[in-house]
Formats: structure tokens, sequence, C-alpha cells
């Protein structure tokens, strides 16, 4: 059977990347994405823990976690769109209208 | 060691059988429908035109690749695969007969099966939708793209209604394994009690294949040939034979879930599968004769405001049945 | 041994898929590295006897919050020229620290993992019910009614906010 | 002698009813009704001294209390008056004199428009100086001090469109308050050492002070009255007190206020007596002031002011008389004083009033038949000021000079003696001036009317023959008037008193006082007016005629200084406390935009830092824990 | 009947939210005088047995921590009380205002600072302290001259941020209450009996001190005073000058020195010195001001200082002379600022170099104005005299030296009053451009407002007695506290009763 070590290590590696990912990027999809994959790193830790103590708060907060992650998904998008009708391209470093 | 052999010998039975039932459907829709419009159909190969479906086949094999210089190659070959694969593998968990028992061990028909069966097959067809939507965009034509929107939304709007007509049947069987469910219904098929969820999933089962009255994106006159327009020659036929797979495993779910799976009183038990889901099949292409086709619009309304209404009362009504019953 | 081999393969599909979304440039590319990983993310759910979020993980996350993903790239990337060429100097500038940090969290992860020692092996399969979606409905309609209602309210509340933004300004 | 009170509220009701209904009841009714308040506080003063007159010398005293005024902690206080000699003496004088001053001044405001405010103004001067002189304690004499202090400063600056009169009135009352706080000063020590302070109380229990607290006590009790009594250095306001009107310089600045100053050394003698080192300093001081004011005199050109310095060289006579202890003759001296300095100043301003507002010297002359009433009236006056034998001041002046010598005081009496030929000197130039040659002004000058006639006649009736209250060697009915009141406590009277008067030096000031007229007369007698001097005088006559340029030196080390201390200060709080202030608000207000760049908008920076910051919060967790 | 004295402004306050604008002001006019008559009503009741109340009511408020909304009335408040009472009342119809909120504001100051007064329970006393800012800061905001916003805001920023400490040392009393007592209490009864170590006890003085001395002003903390007391409206100025900066030096003698006797004796000579300051800096400060109400303002803060110094003297007779000069204070304060105002309305400026020639044009007003000036000066006779004898009696009795070097500030209110008045009254009369058309002159209807003020000025000038009789016995409640704990050798020298 394989340790659980392996697979806090496999989420550790996906989290780093997807955090990578996030800030390398300037098309706010691809941030998007790069978030969705450090949820899911996430999801993968509260699965193995969940396995190692062989309670099923982990699974519960997994299911949170998806739902919340697809609401997120859902409004961000919608923002996306909204911002593409305004403007021809959307790159994040010009969306700057907020800044102080 | 021996179980792995096991699910590689049944996958490749399951798929053969499969190919062979699309390639019988092919020829008995051209036939059906021919004969609803009083013609003979397809008569010239083989008796009555049985073998017409070979030569389709053989057409398609040796027809010429066209691939789109502007699409995206790796996309626009891997789509079709997509699309089929996750026909046959949705097929895999739906048990079409009582376990074997041969060689002393009781072998299951289906291939795997982990007891949540019913959600495996519900994952397995959202993941073919990537087929049709990777499809119409590899192909970087407007029309095409456009038609694989469309029909994705239409699947995913409609996957909703079929889980919630399923989740009925899921209550009163208390299980998601389908081998307890066709269990359960031996003394009564689940088709009685849930006659609303029946008619629902019946609709959405129309839907998901993308068959006659919401058959839009492939209509000719408004999106060419919707997502697979740009697909010749065998990429085309998987396409084809995708949607006859998908056709032939929501029947076998339909059966499975509201008409006892493989019990019936005389003839053997996997025959009974057979006559069920050829029942289905003809159901179909009866459809495709006679109904016309929904606009869109019309069609996505339908979908979110008639029939999720009506299938959340029904889950419900029967959460309040089972409630009170048990 | 099936599943140290199942594991492995697994592991490394999802390495490769995460690695391709940050690299792919074309967001479909990125997209469909995404689905990739979550599918192979749903393999080691299985392993970890997670059948229900293996399945939710493919139905949910793979099915319709990516197919929604493509749905957006398709519809806007496909009017739009590729990104501006010139790299910006800035944006290298940023990845490398990322990168950097990236590294150090890693690093960090795993100097605590192992002060805690791989904590050992894996607890054997006890019995059929961990996992299996009877156990999580249980879990979810008893102990976790609250999170589970709260979470409807949130989706409750994006549906509306992606109606209200969605809505063609007229 | 509860009704004494009577005499204070009389010129109260005037001043109250001239105040608000002045304007509405005229300038005759108003003239009646305060001239009227200071003639029936006249007749009253009168009965209570024929009642003081019947009792025995030892009885004349009485301390009727009306409320008790303040009951805080250790000041306990009652409001109470005093009769006893002394203080009906001073009645006596104020009541009179300023009676023949309402008098004259019907005639010489006569065309004044503020004519109403001006009398209340004199009767609220009365009441506030009977008050002074009657207290039965030191605050209600700081009270009366208080009064008369306002009512100079409000008739000094009566013409208020002059700003020099405004000027002066300012310094009168700024350095009259100078003077208030010495006597304030007294008082706290008083309370803090005896708790108590009615006189009575305190003088029998000096004793019991030590000998320092007598000292300081004195020495501020004597700050007081010099303020008061424009002793050197404190004397620069009275000649700048001549911007109002003449009645009042006759009234406040010759006969009565400023002789407040002896009034308090003499009422509280015992305190005096107790502290010699304080009572040489005051005879050196009096002694000193005479003779400097005397040969400031000698140079001045306005009238007014030539007269005003005589008051203050006489106040230096009387100071060196109540210094030595000679207080009786001090206090008779003032009486005296009273007559002719009110009668100089009044006779003075018939001659402005005649000239039309002309007060230099050098544009009169020649006055002597157009004025013929004023001219014999001031002649008397001019004669008693300067002692010349036979008149008032010869008596009063030489039994001060008599007292000095007698004492042993051999230097102040040599000093009274130079400044009485210097007096005869200066008075004598003045009348010489503006009497005989011809005259220099381009008026046409008229006798004044009878209203301001009679006061001057009755005046010189009295200085010619008060003087005859105490001749020396035949009797002095003065002295034995005020006899019991410097009897009750020790240190009233000095052994010398009633010894054989010393003819010789009498003999030598009476000739000294003749040689001074004719050294007047050889200088302004004989026509013509030498207005250049010879050479070696005019340095001398410079330094005098600029009154030593005490004013100028005054004014800028006090003045000066805290003007500029002010506006100094001012500046200070304006630029560096309101700085302060300001400062720490605009240092909040520059935080605030130094970190507002951090918020620019760029998405990935705050990625970036939220990385960081995680990264940063997971080190800590690891490491650290 | 102490609470109909506090909720009496209150509700004319809301019965003129109802009037019509334009009978708002002699209605409040109306409530102010009742009010007036209610504290004299009360008068009996100051008396009560001993140093302690002479009526107290005390109903529970805040249960969880203890507060009582309880108000209390001995000697010390009625006096204060009969002070703010007469001044807002003449103030409150001084200038006719055309809106309404004026007038409610003006009620709501007034009601806030009789709370202040009345308030036995330390929160109670707070919540007034706080309340009292806020009608104040916007009646100066709205109503006020040219540069309003900036002094409303300063003065504003500068009374809250001390009376924050001040929330904190109030707390950390109710925890001590708590610990010793077994129960949060904030009674100021309660509280002086508590037994608090010396530490805690200073920093708990410091932060009272720096508070009150804040309102008073005093020397450091005096650069909120020109601006808000010249662009304040006169009648504002007033209240501020006379009403609310008695508050603070109320609440030294009713709250920091009974609670916290050591250290008021540890910081007596702090006080001192700073008063010391004050009093010298004010007046020669006052010496050079070209604005007349500041003129006054700086002398309110040399008059204050002596009154502060007074208190810190820690002698009997200091604190009667502290408080009868902060009654004194209170009424010529009020009527300098008043007098001064409409000068002010009627020729449309404050410089001294421009103004001058009243008494030509309006002798009425101008003999007032001197006789406001002269009380202020302390012209013995008057009330301003009173005060000052007793006070510098008192300062004397312990501290000789600062008798000495207050006595100078004596002089010098001498010299910038009498300049005041004479740049104000004498001198030719010079056609004011800014003049409104009317003679300066003092017409009837405010001859009769300021009336009371006048004759007060010069009735307890001969008869100080009448207050020194009523805060007789609560001074000697609160000396004695002071001195009881007096271990150190500044212990205070005996009076010296010897009849």
């Amino acid at each position: 059977m394989v340790p659980i070590g392996y697979y806090l290590v496999l989420s550790a590696v996906l989290f780093v990347i997807g955090g990578v990912g996030v800030l390398s990027r300037r098309n706010p999809l691809q941030m998007f994405m790069a978030v969705e994959l450090m949820w899911n790193a996430v999801n993968l830790s509260f699965v193995a823990f969940a396995r190692q103590y062989l309670d099923m708060a982990g699974h519960i907060f997994v299911f949170l976690v998806i739902t919340v992650a697809a609401a997120e998904v859902a409004i961000g998008l919608a923002i996306i769109v909204m911002v593409f009708r305004k403007r021809e391209h959307v790159d994040v470093d010009d969306l700057s209208l907020m800044k102080g | 060691m021996l179980t792995v052999i096991l699910i590689i010998v049944k996958g490749l039975i399951t798929a053969v059988l499969l190919l062979a039932a699309f390639g019988v459907m092919t020829w008995l829709e051209r036939k059906v429908l021919a004969r609803f419009q009083f013609r003979p159909g397809p008569n010239r190969l083989g008796p009555a035109g049985v073998m017409q479906f070979v030569a389709d086949g053989l057409k398609l094999v040796f027809k010429e690749e066209i691939i789109p210089t502007a699409a995206d190659r790796a996309i626009y070959l891997l789509a079709p695969f997509i699309s089929l694969t996750a026909a046959i593998v949705a097929f895999a968990v739906i048990p079409w007969g009582p376990p074997l028992h041969i060689f002393g061990r009781t072998v299951p028909m289906e291939i795997g099966g982990p007891d949540i069966g019913i959600l495996f097959i519900f994952a397995i067809t959202a993941l073919g939708v990537y087929g049709i939507i990777l499809g119409g965009w590899a192909s970087s034509n407007k029309y095409s793209l456009l038609g694989g929107l469309r029909s994705t939304a239409q699947i995913i709007s409609y996957e909703l209604a079929m889980g919630l007509a399923v989740t009925g049947v899921l209550l009163l069987a208390g299980s998601t394994d389908l081998n307890t469910i066709i269990a359960r219904q031996y003394h009564l098929w689940y088709i009685v009690p849930e006659i609303l969820g029946f008619i629902i999933y019946v609709i959405t089962m129309v839907a998901e294949t993308n068959r006659t009255p919401f058959d839009l994106p492939e209509a000719e006159n408004e999106l060419v040939a919707g997502y697979h327009t740009e697909y010749t020659g065998l990429k085309w036929a998987m396409y084809m034979m995708a949607e006859y797979i998908n056709m032939i495993t929501v029947s076998g779910l339909a059966t499975t879930l509201f008409l006892g799976g493989w019990h019936g009183p005389w003839l053997p038990p996997e025959l009974w599968f057979l006559i069920k889901v050829a029942a289905f099949m003809y159901f179909f292409i009866w459809l495709r004769a006679t109904l016309p086709r929904l606009r869109y619009d019309r069609l996505m309304a339908f979908g979110w405001k008639v029939l999720l209404p009506v299938a959340l009362l029904n889950t419900l009504a029967t959460a309040v049945w089972v409630a009170v019953a048990r | 041994m099936l599943s140290t081999v199942v594991f492995w393969i697994a592991a490394v599909l999802a390495v490769a898929g995460a690695i391709g979304v940050v690299t792919l440039r074309n967001p479909v590319h990125t997209a469909l590295s995404l689905v990739l990983t979550m599918l192979s993310l749903g393999v080691l759910f299985l392993l970890l006897h997670a059948e229900f979020l293996a399945v939710v993980e493919v139905l949910v996350y793979a099915g319709a919050v990516m197919v929604l993903f493509l749905f957006v790239v398709t519809l806007l990337m496909a009017g739009v020229k590729p990104p501006r060429e010139e790299h910006h100097l800035r944006l290298a500038y940023q990845t490398l620290i990322a990168g950097l940090f990236g590294l150090i969290l890693f690093v960090l992860v795993l100097h605590s993992l192992v002060g805690a020692g791989w904590v050992g092996t894996l607890a054997g399969p006890q019995g059929g019910s961990f996992g299996t979606i009877a156990s999580f409905g249980t879990a979810l309609f008893t102990r976790y009614l609250l999170p589970f209602e709260l979470t409807a309210v949130v989706l409750l509340v994006a549906v509306i906010g992606v109606v209200v933004l969605g809505r063609e300004q007229e | 002698m509860q009704d004494a009170i009577v005499i204070l509220l009389l010129p109260a009701l005037g001043s109250l009813i001239a105040a608000i209904f002045g304007k509405s009841i005229g300038r005759k009714a108003t003239a009646y009704v305060t001239v009227g308040a200071m003639g029936a506080a006249f007749l009253w003063t009168l009965s209570v001294f024929w009642r003081l007159l019947q009792l025995p010398p030892a009885q004349r005293s009485f301390d009727p209390v009306y409320w008790q005024w303040i009951h805080a902690g250790a000041l306990k206080l009652q409001f109470g008056l005093l009769i006893d000699p002394l203080s009906t003496t001073f009645f006596l004088i104020v009541t009179f004199v300023g009676f023949l001053i309402h008098l004259y001044s019907v005639g010489y405001m006569h065309d004044d428009d503020n004519f109403q405010r001006f009398f209340s103004y004199l009767n609220l001067f009365a009441l506030a100086m009977l008050l002074l002189v009657s207290a039965d304690n030191f605050v209600f004499l700081l009270v009366g001090w208080g009064g008369v202090g306002l009512a100079s400063y409000l008739l000094i600056g009566f013409w208020h469109t002059r700003p020099s009169a405004v000027q002066a009135a300012r310094k009168a009352l700024v350095l009259n308050v100078a003077g208030d706080v010495g006597i304030m000063l007294a008082i706290f020590i008083l309370v803090t050492t005896l708790g108590r302070l009615n006189y009575a109380g305190v003088f029998s229990h000096v004793s019991s002070l030590s000998a320092f607290q007598v000292e300081l006590i004195a020495f501020l009790l004597y700050l007081g009255a010099a303020a008061k009594s424009a002793q050197f250095p404190l004397h620069v306001w009275l000649p700048d007190a001549m911007e109002g009107p003449t009645p009042v310089s006759a009234l406040i600045h010759a006969a009565t206020m400023v002789t407040a100053g002896v009034y308090l050394v003499a009422r509280a003698y015992p305190i005096f007596h107790a502290a010699p080192v304080a009572a040489e300093w005051i005879a050196g001081i009096g002694a000193f002031t005479a003779l400097f004011a005397a040969t400031i005199a000698i140079t001045q050109n306005d009238i007014k002011r030539v007269i005003a310095y005589s008051t203050v060289s006489q106040l230096g006579y009387m100071f060196l008389a109540v210094g030595i202890g000679a207080y009786a003759a001090g206090i008779f001296h003032l009486t005296m004083h009273a007559f002719f300095k009110a009668l100089l100043f009044l006779a003075a301003g018939s001659v402005i009033h005649a000239v039309s507002g002309e007060q230099d010297m050098r544009k009169m002359g020649g006055l002597k038949k157009l004025l013929p009433i004023t001219y014999w009236t001031m002649l008397i006056g001019a004669a008693s000021n300067a002692g010349v034998p036979l008149f008032a001041g010869f008596f009063s002046k030489d039994e001060i000079l008599g007292q000095a010598l007698a004492s042993g005081h051999f230097w102040l009496w040599l000093v009274g003696v130079v400044t009485a030929f210097f007096t005869a000197l200066y008075i004598f130039r003045l009348i010489f001036l503006t009497f005989h040659g011809k005259y220099r002004g381009d008026g046409h000058p008229h006798e004044s009317p009878k209203v301001m006639t009679i006061p001057l006649i009755v005046l010189a009736v009295g200085a010619l023959f008060g003087g005859y209250l105490n001749v020396p060697g035949a009797w002095s009915v003065f002295d034995d008037w005020l006899a019991p009141v410097f009897a009750r406590y020790p240190g009233g009277t000095i052994a010398a008193a009633s010894a054989a008067p010393n003819w010789g030096a009498m003999a030598l000031t009476a000739v000294l006082v003749l040689v001074g007229i004719y050294v007047a007369w050889l200088f302004f007698g004989r026509g013509e007016v030498r207005t250049e001097l010879p050479e070696g005088v005019r340095g001398v006559h410079k330094v005098l005629y600029n009154k030593y340029y005490i004013d100028e030196i005054g004014h800028a080390a006090l003045v000066w200084t805290t003007d500029h201390l002010g506006i100094a200060l001012d500046l200070f709080d304006r630029i560096v406390m309101d700085g302060i202030v300001m400062g720490i608000a605009a240092l909040v207000k520059a935080w605030g935009e130094a970190l507002a760049p951090l918020q620019d908008g760029f998405l990935r920076r705050y990625g970036l830092a939220v990385l960081i910051g995680g990264v940063a919060i997971v080190a800590y967790l690891t490491l650290v824990q | 009947m102490l609470e109909v004295l506090f909720f009496l402004p209150v509700l004319g306050a809301l019965l003129l939210l109802l009037l019509p604008a334009k009978a708002a002001r002699w209605t409040a006019f109306g409530v102010a005088v009742l009010t007036f008559l209610v504290t004299l009503y009360v008068i009996p009741a100051a008396y009560g047995h001993g140093s302690g109340y002479g009526t107290l009511i005390s109903v529970p408020w805040i249960g969880a921590w203890g507060v009582n909304w309880s108000l209390g009335l001995d000697g010390l408040s009625l006096v204060l009380l009969i002070l703010t009472t007469v001044v807002s009342a003449v103030a409150i119809a001084w200038t006719p205002v055309r809106d309404r909120t004026y007038y409610v504001l003006f009620l709501l100051l007034e009601a806030t600072a009789i709370g202040v007064f009345l308030a036995a329970d330390l929160f109670v006393f707070y919540v007034f302290w706080e309340a009292m800012i806020i009608p104040a800061y916007i009646l100066i905001a709205s109503y006020g001259g040219p540069r309003r916003q900036r002094a409303a805001i300063k003065f504003l920023i500068y009374s809250l941020v001390p009376s924050l400490l001040m929330l904190a040392a109030v707390v950390v009393l109710g925890y001590e209450a708590f610990l010793q007592l077994g129960h949060w209490s904030f009674s100021i009864t309660a509280l002086s009996h508590l037994s608090l170590p010396v530490s805690t006890q200073m920093w708990l003085f410091a932060a009272f001190a720096f508070a009150f001395m804040v309102k008073i002003p005093t020397f450091p903390f005096h650069s909120w005073m020109p601006e808000a007391y010249a662009e304040a409206p006169a009648p504002v100025t007033t209240m501020l000058s006379s009403v609310l900066s008695k508050t603070a030096l109320y609440a030294f003698l009713r709250i920091a020195m009974p609670i916290l006797p050591t250290a008021a004796q540890r910081f007596a000579p702090v006080l001192g010195v700073l008063a010391l300051i004050s009093i010298l800096y004010g007046a020669f400060v006052a010496l050079a001001q070209r604005d007349g109400k500041l003129v006054i303002g700086y002398s309110s803060l040399s008059h204050l200082g002596l009154v502060l110094l007074g208190i810190a003297a820690l002698s009997y007779t200091g604190l009667q002379g502290a408080v009868l000069q902060m009654f004194n204070h209170g009424i010529y304060a009020s009527g300098l600022f008043l007098l001064f105002g409409l000068v002010e309305e009627r020729l449309g400026t404050r410089d001294l170099e421009a103004l001058g020639g009243l008494e030509a044009r309006g002798p009425i007003l101008a003999g007032l104005f001197l006789i406001a000036v002269l009380t202020g000066l302390g012209l013995p006779g008057l009330q301003g005299f009173a005060g000052e004898i007793t006070l510098l009696t008192g300062i004397y009795m312990t501290h000789a030296v600062w008798a000495w070097i207050a006595v100078v500030a004596v002089i010098l209110s001498a010299a910038y009053f009498v300049r005041l008045f004479q740049k104000v009254a004498h001198g030719t009369p010079r056609a004011l451009e800014g003049a409104t058309g009317e003679r300066p002159e003092i017409r009837g209807g405010q001859i009769a407002l300021i009336a009371p003020l006048i004759l007060a000025m010069v009735f307890f000038g001969l008869y100080p007695k009448a207050i020194t009789k009523t805060i007789g016995p609560a001074l000697t409640h609160v000396s004695q506290s002071v001195r009881a704990t007096a271990q150190g050798p500044s212990a205070v020298t005996s009076e010296v009763q010897v009849k």
C-alpha cells in the first residue's frame, strides 16, 4: 500500500505548481485554471488525511470545496465575460481600474 | 491476476458486441425509417440490405482523411476518440445478465462495477461531452464551434433532469448499485411507481443523445452538420458509433432502472435484456421518423423551466413516500 | 501491488497535467491538461477509498466546471488574437520570484512531512463502509448538515449572481 | 456712630443718579444732585466731627460693623468703618475740598457735552476716597484704593478722544494696580501670619510678627503708598495725569487721592514703627523725591505740570515727615497742602479757562490786571506753597523740618531746606510768567464766572489762616486733635514733638524762601522773558526739562518689554504650539499617502504578496514551532 | 427633583422641534429660565447632613457593569448649576438666529453641562462629558465665523483624544472597584473609599488631569482655544468659556481629588507649575492680541490658570477661592463675551485697531462693557477681586512663591483689559463699513438680558459670603480627603483659625 506521505507530497507539488501558475499567467482564464488546480491539490490532501484517520470529515470538506469552487468559477467566468464585452482582449495587468 | 484477465476478456467481448450492435442499428434504423416512409430502405446488399452497414463501414475506412489546415491537429484527432471511449466505457457497468457460473466462479456480466454504478455512468457520459465540444472547437469552423457549444449546453442541461429522474429510482432501491436495483425490481418494476420519472428519463434520454426532437446541432438547414462537419472518414464514423453506443447505453440504463433489467418470465435473462433495449431502439427510430425538430431556445427553455421542476417534484414525492413507507 | 502501480501512473499524469496547466500557451490546451489532472486525481481518490468523491470529482469538476471553462475559452478565444507578443519583462521577473517562493514552500512542506515521519503505512481498508456513498450520505446529512445547507445557499447566491452579471446590459 | 455710612452713601447715590438718569434729567438737575450730595456729606461729617469733639479724647474711636463680607477658611472679614480723629480729618478734607471743586467744575465743565458723566465720576471718586479713609480693615482699604484708582483713570481719560489722555489714563491705572498688588501681598502675609486683617487685630498683634515679616509688610505697604502718592520712581503717571480736566487735577491729584499713601502710612504707624529700616527708607525717598521734583518743576513750561511737580515735591515732604515718625506733622502739612494746592490748581484752571485752553506759560503773561481775583488768590496759594512766613505752608513745612532736625535727621533737614528754596523759585517763576509782563498769547482773557471764583476765595482763606492751627511754640490744636489716634498703639508720637521750636532753623528756611522769590523775580519778573539760557545751564536745563528721562527709561524698561514679550509669545503660540498640533495631523496624512501606492491594482502583485505571506506563515509554523 | 433639572432642557429641545422656527428663540429662552427657576427651587436640597451629597438619587442603569444612573447635589454643584443655568438663559436668547436647530443644540449643550455637574456616578459623568462635545462641535461648525470648520474639527479632536485616555482610567477604576468591593461599581463615593496603589493612582490622575487640562484650557494643551473661541458665535464661546471649562475644574474637585488623593498630592506641584505658566503666558499673549475676542479668551486662559493654581495649592482657603473664582469668572467672562459679541455684530469686526469710539455712539453698551472689564481685571469692590483675594490668600498659605508670581498677572490683566476697553470705547468713532447700519447701542431687551450678570458682578463683589457659605461643607470634604492621606512633608499647614 502507498503510505499517505506520498499523497501529501503529491498534493504539495500540485499546490506549488498551481501557485506558480497563478502568478505567471496574464490571461485570467488560465489563472482561474491554476487556482482550480490548487483547489484540487488541497482536496487530495484532505482525502489522504481522511483515509489515514478514517474520518468522513475530510470527504465532506472536499465536497464543500468542490461546490464552492464551482460557484466561484461561475461567478469568475461571468465577470470575465463582462470584462471581455467591454474590451477586446482580457489581460490581468490592464484590469487595474480599482487601484488606490 | 485472474480478475484482470477476466476483465480484459469481458471488456473485449462487450466492445465487439457494441460495435456489432452499432452496425445492426444503422441498418435497422434506415430500414425502419424507410418503412415509416413507405419505402423499402436498403435492400441491395445482402438479404434486405443487411450488409449495408458493412459497406458503409468499408467506405468510411477507405475515405480520404481531410484535416482542416487551421484546425488544432492534436485535439482534432483526439476528440472523436474521447466520445467513443466514453460511450463504450459507460456501457461496461450495465449488467446485461445474472452472474455466470463458469469454471466454478461467479462472474458478473458487467465488466467492473464498483457499487456506485449509476453515478459512474453519469460521470463517464459527462466526459463524453468533451468529445463534442473539442471536436467543434478543433475544426476551427464557426458553425462547428457553435454546433458543439449548443449540443454541449443541451446535454448538460438535460443531464440535470436525468439525474433527478434517476434519484427517484435510487430512493426506492436504496442503493446506487445496479445489481441491487435489478434485484429490488424482481417483484415490481420501478416503471410502475416511477412512471413520471420514467417519462422524464425517456425525454432526457433522447436529448442526451442528440436524437430527433433534440437533434438541432446536426440539423442540416441550420448549422450544416454541427460539430462533426469537418470530420470525414473514420473519425466521422467514430462520432456516429459514439452516438449509437450512447443510445444503447442509455436504453440499457433505462431497462435496468425502470424495466427490471434482465428480469423476464420465460426467456433467458440476457434475451430479455436484448428485447427491452431493442424496444427502446425502436422507440428512438420511431421518434426520428415522426417528431419535428424543436427550436433551440424552446428546447433549452423546456429543459430548464418544465422538465427540471417536474423532476424535482417527482423526487420530492418519492422521497416523501419512501420516508412515510419506511 | 496493483494499487502502487496505479498510484504512480496517476501521480505522474497529475503532475504532467499540472505542469501543462502552467506552461501551455493555448487556453484550451491548459483546460485539457487540467482535465487530465482531475481525472488522475479521481483515480487517486478511488485508491483512497473515496468512491463517491472520485465520481463527484469527475462528474462535477471534470464534467461541469471544465466544460464551463471550455465554453468560455472557446467563445472568447475564438475572436481574439493571440496575446501581445512582446513578453513582459515584468511577467518573467514575477514568474521567477513565484517559482522561487513555490520552491521554498515545497521544501517547507517536505520538511514538515519528514519531520512528522511519513506517517507510517496506510491503515488497512477496514470493512467496506468507509468512503462509500452510504457512509458519505449519513455523514453529510447528520453531523455536517449545517455545511450542507450553507453550500446550498452559496450555490444559490452564485447562480443568481451569474444570472445578474451575465445578463446583457440593455 | 452707626450712621457714618451715610457719608459714603450720599456720593454713591449721587454718582448712580448722574450715571443712569444723567442724560434724562439734564445738566442743571445733575449738577444740583451731585454737588448737593457732596454738600450734604460735608454737613454730615461736621455733625460726626462735632459728636467726636464732645467725647473725651481717649474715647474718640468707633468701629461700626455692617455685614460679614466673607468667611472662606482663614479669610474672615466684616465690612465696617473706623471713625476716629484721623479718618474724620480726611472726611473733612475730602468733603469740604470736594464740595468746592464740584462747585468750581459746574462752571469749568459748563460747555462739555459729557457733563453728567463727569459729575457721576467725581461723586464716584468721593465715595471711593471716603471708603478708603474709613475702612476698618486692609481689604476694604484696598477696595477704596482700587475705587480711587478707577475714578482717576476715568477722569484722566475723560476727554477720551485725545490719544494722549487715553495713554495717560492707562499708565495711571496700571501703576495704581501695581500699587494695589503691593498691598495685596501685604494682606496675604498678614492673613498667613496673624490670620486677621482688621486694623485693631493687626496692630495689637504686631509684636507677634518676626522682624523680617514686619519689614516686608512695611515695604509692601509703602510700595502701594508710593505708587498712589507718586513717589520716586513711581511718580511718572502724575505729570501725565494733567491730561484730565483741571478740577480733576485739583481734587484728585492734589488734595485727596495722592495723599492716600500718606494716610496709609499714618494709619498703619505701628507697623512702620516696628520696621525702622523701612521708615528710614521712606523718609529718605521722600526727601529725595521732594528735591528731585522741585528741580524738574523749575524748567517746566506747562502751568499744570509745574503745579503737578510741586505736588510730588510736597508729597515728598509728607513722606519725609511720616518716615521719621512725625505722623501728626505729616498729616498737618497734608491738610494745609490740600488747601493751597487745590487753590493753585483751580486758579490755574481759571487761567486756562480764561485763555481758552492755552496751558503753555510762555504764551501767557500780563494777566494781573485782567484776572485780578485769580491773581490774588493764586499769589496767596503760591506764597503758602513756597512756605512764606505767616502763610499756612510755612507753619506745616517748618514743623516737619523742625521735627526732622530735632529727631537728628540732619541730612534730611538740609535737603528739605534746599528744596524749600527751589519750591519758592519755581512757584514764583510761575506767578511772574503768567501774571507779570506783557500778554504774549493771542486770545482775549476775561475773569472767570462767580461760581469759579468763590471757591478760589474760600480756599485762599484756608491757605492763609489754616496754618494757625499749629503755631510752633504757642499751641498745637491740630496735633492735640490727632493725639488720641497715635496714642493707642506704641510708637505713635516721637518725643521731640513738643520740644521748643528751633527758631534759628525756621529763620534760615524763611530767608532761603525769600532769596528764592528774589531770584525768580530776577530771572522772570522783569518784563521780557529770556527764552534762551546761558550755555552752561543749557545741558542741565535739557536734562531737567526732560524729567531726567525717567519716563523714557521707565517706558522702555517696562512697557516696551511686556508688549514685545506678549508679541513674541503670541507668535510662539501661533507658530510653535499650533505647529505641533498641525504637525501631528500632517504626519498622519503623510503616512496615509505613503501607504497608498501599495494598492496599485495589479492582481498579480497581490497574488505574489499573498504567496509570500503564506510562505512566511508556513515557515513560521514549521520551523519555529 | 434632580432628574427634572436635567430632563427639562432636553424636553425643551424636543419641544422646539415641533414649534415653528419663528418662535424658537423665545421658547428656548423660556425653557432656560424655567431650568434656572428649578435650580433655585432645588437649593434647600443641597444642604445635606455632614459633607456628603445633599440629595442623591440612584437608579440602576446598566446592571452588568454596576452602573447606576445616580445624580447628586451638594453645595459645590449647586453653585455651578446656578452659574450654568443663568449663563445659558442669557446666552441662548442673546442673538436672534433664524433656524431652530441652533436653539435645540444650545439646550442640549446646557442639559449635558447640567448632567456633568449632577453626575454622582463616574460612568454617567463620562457619558455627559463626552456628550457635551457634540452639540458644541455642531454649533461651532455650522454657526461660526469664516474658518469655523477647521476650528470645530480641531476642537473635536482636541477634546476627544484625551477623553479616550480618561475612558481607560474610568474602566480601570471600575475594575479596581470590582477587585476590592466584589462588584463593578462606578459611584464616586464608593470609588473614593478604594485604597489604590500609588503607582496606578499616578497614571490614573495623569489621564484625568490631561483630559481636564485640555478642556480648561491650560498652557500646553490650549492651542484649540484661540480658533474655537474666535470662530464660534458669541453665545457659544460664552458657554465654552464660562460653563464647559468649569466642568473640567469641577471635575478636578469632584473626581480627581477625592478618588486619587495621594496622586493629587504628588501631582500638585506639576499642576501648579503648568497653571503658573498659563497665567503668565495667557496674560502676555492677551496683551498682544489684535482680535478683541481673543484678548478675552487668553484672559480666561490666565484667570482659569489662577483657579487651577488655587486647586493645586491644596489649601482649604485656596479651594474656597477657586470655586468662588470659578463662579465669578463664569459671570464676568460671559458678560465680556456677550457684550463684545454685540459690538462685533453691530460694528462688523473684531479687530481692535479698526474699532473705537463706542463711548460716543453707544454709551450704555460702553458703560456695561466697562463694568464687565473692571470685574475682569479684579477691581476691588467687584466680584473678580473677591475671588482673587481669597484665591491668592489660599495659594500664599501653602506656596508663597506661587502667589508672588501669580500677582504679576494681576498687573498684566489690568494692562490688557484696559487696552481692550480703550481700543473699543475710546477714540473718535470710525465709520465701519461692516456695520449693520444700526447704532452700536444695546437695546431694552438685551439690557434686561445682561442685567442679571451685571448685578451679580456687583452683588457678589460686596457679598461673596453667599457663595463661600454654600460651597463650604463640600470643600471641607474634598480638602480633608486630600489632606487626610497626606503623609509626605507637603502636608498643608493646618488652617490658622486663631480668632
